[in-house]
């Protein structure tokens, strides 16, 4: 590809030559392969859409081997661009194989020459972005913002229903309470029927069940009532099951038991 | 509501000896140092900070009448100027998250008893509920506006009673206290669920004891404060 | 400055269904609003924040106009309002500028190209660039919060593409990415239309290709958020 003559008789400055050179030793100050071109570029001093793609690609070959010659590394993305660029420069030398396909070297020219225009257009436009006003540096907000305060407001509701069924809880917990809460002043029916069974066998004459109760239960009402009701429940199981016979001679009157001397059938 | 101000505010020619920025570019400037400024400043900050020649407490007077009635307003905070929201606003400045919570089991069993036995001491209610009452619910539901204070009673101790108010019965949808349903008719309404009786438990008090699904829950919560 | 707007703004009855406030008052109600947040507000939470049934949007017209030639300015940011000083009286706030994050010609070049071809993908920003997007890039201005990610692209392998923010809006100073400087005129050249490259053309950068198929897609999605 070097043995092209027209590579090395440009018409170039002096200055252009310089700044070609400098191209090379300042590679690591370009931001790849495409960023170089467009640096190489402007050496045309012609608006971009009218570039020379043929003349572009003569000059980034020669800066390579420049390069090479310098012995500069170069990174893979800049070689690659090489090859790109002297096939595209075939292309654009040789005339136009018919039974060649894909695109043309003049499409092929026309892309890089968009993509070098596109660079430059978002360059210009990275440029005026950061030329404009910036927050914190030529405006400036709130130096003093209000904090808001964060008020959790809690509204708490219940429903008709709620109120009736916690009256209906509360109600019948209540009544229900003694059996768990008032252990000490209650007296089971099967503890009163288990006393009754001891003691039945010894009542041969008519006993006031008052008698039955057991000791210390006779004397606070609660217990009372309570010690009363399983003896009074416990006697009626007795009669039930044939081993008792109980009787009240009036209203109010005591209650009576005795042993059944005869058990029913 | 500062039409007044206009007139002088941005126009008004000004002699100076150090040809200073006219009255509304300074009132702009001492609006712009205020604003942005993270700490209230004061009148010879921004007089070091404007342009030479420029007088800020000339300017604030102007700034001040300016935010008269605005949104915000130019407050001396020490001997320094801030901008500050305007204080009948400051309600916007509190994000309020309304939440909706179902009142607790021990306030509603509070309020149920209110409701039924007004006017009602807290003695009565801790008697009915069978355990203290505590300080919190009863506030809670004065501060609900659901009950009241009502007359003292005339025991010993005169102690306070509570009633449930017009705002409650409201709430309800009953035209009086008198109104709510009594047990039967809870269990009427299915509201009370009858059940057999365990066998062999005793049967205490009245005859018409239900023990309803409730209690081994009830029985728990009797501990609960 | 805004004499017809007194007329309309403090007296007018409104009609409402919720009573709003007069709007007069709805414009002091955003002006304090605007005023105490140091970030730009959303319309939707202007009007979170005020009472029920005000116009934010319109109370922000007259605020606007109010605060026309003021030293300071209601300024449109996205979908949200922010109150900003006038951009000519920066020179007086040298004591609240903030270190402006010096940033590499990568990033700035980077986010040029989001910005203006939004939504953009890694491959994109690559094939423009013609070099490889360092992480390191994307993930400062992600930080920044000057980008942020888009939807995916519906193309194989699913690219996520970028976005700008808000953030970089309201730096910027833009109402929106339409806004952007030269925006017209680059579409207009063809410049920000994503070319089919022909095949045989060098594929710089190393980014997950995926460059031919989704440039119709990516034109008409442009500034859509």
């Amino acid at each position: 590809m070097n043995d092209d003559p027209s590579l090395f008789d440009q018409p170039q400055t002096v200055e252009d030559r310089l700044a070609a050179e400098a191209l090379v030793v300042d590679v690591d100050g370009f931001e790849g392969p495409l960023d170089l071109l467009l640096n190489m570029a402007r050496t045309q001093k012609v608006d971009l859409r009218k570039i020379s793609v043929l003349e572009l690609s003569k000059q980034y070959l020669a800066f390579v081997e420049k390069a090479k010659e310098l012995r500069i590394e170069l990174a893979a993305d800049y070689l690659v661009m090489a090859a790109w660029l002297a096939f595209l420069k075939s292309r654009l030398l040789l005339p136009p194989d018919p039974t060649e396909e894909g695109p043309s070297g003049e499409d092929l020219a026309a892309h890089l020459a968009f993509q070098l225009e596109r660079l430059q257009a978002m360059r210009q436009a990275a440029a005026q972005l950061m030329a404009r006003d910036q927050l914190g540096k030529d405006f400036f907000a709130r130096g003093l913002p209000e904090e808001m305060t964060r008020v959790r407001k809690v509204t708490y509701t219940a429903t008709l229903i709620d109120l009736m069924q916690g009256y209906a809880r509360i109600r019948t917990r209540d009544e229900f309470r003694p059996f768990v809460m008032d252990r000490n002043n209650v007296f089971t029916m099967e503890e009163a029927l288990d006393r009754l069974r001891g003691m039945i066998g010894f009542a041969g004459q008519w006993t006031d069940i008052q008698s039955y109760l057991p000791e210390g239960w006779d004397g606070d009402p609660v217990r009372w009532r309570s010690a009363t009701a399983a003896t009074f429940a416990a006697s009626l199981q007795l009669v039930k099951e044939g081993h008792a016979e109980i009787k009240q001679s009036d209203l109010f009157a005591p209650i009576q038991m005795r042993r059944r001397e005869s058990p029913r059938e | 509501m500062s039409d007044d101000l206009q007139a002088d505010g941005d126009e008004t020619p000004r002699e100076s000896l150090f040809e200073a920025p006219p009255m509304g570019e300074q009132e702009r400037m001492v609006e712009a140092i205020l604003f942005a400024s993270a700490e209230p400043v004061s009148v010879r900050d921004l007089n070091d900070r404007m342009p030479h020649g420029c007088d800020a407490a000339e300017a604030l007077v102007h700034l001040r009448k300016r935010y008269e009635g605005r949104g915000v307003q130019v407050t001396k905070v020490g001997d320094a100027w801030a901008i500050r929201t305007a204080g009948d606003l400051g309600f916007l400045m509190q994000r309020e998250t309304v939440e909706q919570r179902k009142l607790s089991r021990a306030a509603i069993e509070t309020l149920a008893i209110i409701a039924y036995h007004q006017p009602c001491t807290r003695a009565e209610i801790e008697e009915i509920r069978g355990v203290a009452v505590s300080r919190g619910t009863i506030d809670q539901l004065l501060e609900m506006e659901w009950i009241r204070f009502g007359r003292r009673r005339m025991t010993p101790g005169r102690p306070v009673t509570f009633v449930v108010t017009q705002g409650f019965l409201d709430h309800f949808g009953l035209e009086s206290a008198r109104d709510l349903p009594g047990l039967a008719e809870l269990r009427a309404a299915g509201l009370l669920e009858s059940r057999a009786l365990p066998s062999g438990a005793p049967q205490l008090g009245e005859g018409d004891v239900d023990l309803d699904e409730e209690t081994d829950e009830g029985q728990s919560e009797l501990f609960e404060d």
